[in-house]
């Protein structure tokens, strides 16, 4: 499942979607709002994306994670819009036969999104300024935050 | 000929708007298309070089040509996750 | 939270438990019945533990975890018992400020979990003969089943 | 002295009870123990070598005492997950 939401992630669905009596391994990753990013402290994000570009690379990550390892399922969701401290981001599930996989599918899918599915945050910091992040951008305030 | 590019995140803010019409040249490339964006929109100066451009669903290189497309984009270093 | 339980695993419980705002990464680990091992069919498994010494090692296991990682919150849920085909056999949730060191901690904890910790399967295979999965040792059928 | 030692998984399976009381010396060590265990339950010998010996929650070198105590256990290597 390939999914862009203003909602909030049903990560359980999400999981449960992906398992199968084929895998003995199951693996999900929830990025999730973080309040504290270099001693700046983060009191909502807003998330925006270029959505038919986002769901086209969301599924060409899954395809070539598919020719790399022998994934079973695999499920991803981004959350869009306004999400406050704690709210889930992002679900990556990913199932194979062996464990080791798993953990390597569903690291690569994270990363892999993070580089090129064209999904954007801005920060809401607690000074009431807000700010895109952008990375490798001249920006004129804080690195911007990662999971 | 006239041609409409999105535009997403900080650079349709600086731009003011989630989109531009341009006037390029028939054989326009992604490289032509980042010129023609700074020469209209002085403000996405800051951020021009490290701009992305898509065509489709995909990356343009700076040679790949942009002229006539109807699914230009136009964006800042993605942030997703 | 740390715990070994005869009843079905709420993983969907056990990842709220460790989601918090000081995380940005969130990553649960589920292993699951497979049928097929090596060419072979397993119709259940039966998990078995020295529920003392397991539950003292989970807890050792968790606070090596902690100071390697920046673990905000982990549990470790571990099933005993009979477990039909596609079951939860283990879950293992960590929250950290950044998604690779949640990835590196959860898979620390698995593979150490089926170093040290003394629990054992027993494989019911679909021909009706069983079979304890003690890895290393010089068993007459097949190798040891791993996720 | 009367030293109880739990077991379990295919070691119960083969002992055919879920502890045994062997006679240690006042000096015994896990090593000691190991050797105790063979010549009581023949059925062990196979997997003798591969035994893993616990003395409360840590698991035993074979020059670690273990006469008189009380959580002794002895199990082949683990396979939960």
């Amino acid at each position: 499942m390939i999914q862009l939401t203003h909602a909030s992630i049903d990560f359980a669905a999400l999981t449960e979607s992906v398992r199968s009596t084929q895998a003995g391994a199951v693996v999900l990753f929830l990025g999730t709002v973080r309040e504290m990013t270099q001693g700046r402290q983060t009191v909502a994000l807003d998330y925006d994306a270029y959505p038919e570009m986002a769901e086209a690379k969301l599924k060409e990550l899954e395809a070539e994670a598919r020719t790399r390892w022998p994934v079973i399922e695999a499920g991803i969701v981004h959350r869009l819009g306004h999400l406050e401290l704690g709210d889930i981001s992002v679900a990556v599930a990913v199932s194979c036969p062996h464990r080791h996989q798993a953990f390597d599918a569903g690291r690569f899918l994270i990363d892999r999104l993070k580089e090129v599915v064209p999904i954007w945050k801005k920060e809401n910091w607690n000074d009431g300024s807000t700010e895109w992040v952008h990375p490798g951008t001249d920006q004129p305030v804080a690195a911007p935050s990662k999971h | 000929m006239k041609t409409v590019v999105k535009l997403f995140a900080r650079a349709r803010d600086l731009a003011g708007s989630p989109a531009l019409e341009l006037d390029l040249s028939e054989s326009a490339t992604a490289a032509d298309l980042r010129l023609a964006l700074g020469k209209r929109v002085p403000a996405l100066e800051p951020i021009l070089s490290s701009l992305l451009i898509a065509v489709g669903n995909d990356y343009a290189a700076p040679t790949t040509p942009v002229a006539g497309r109807t699914d230009l984009a136009v964006f800042p270093p993605v942030s997703g996750g």
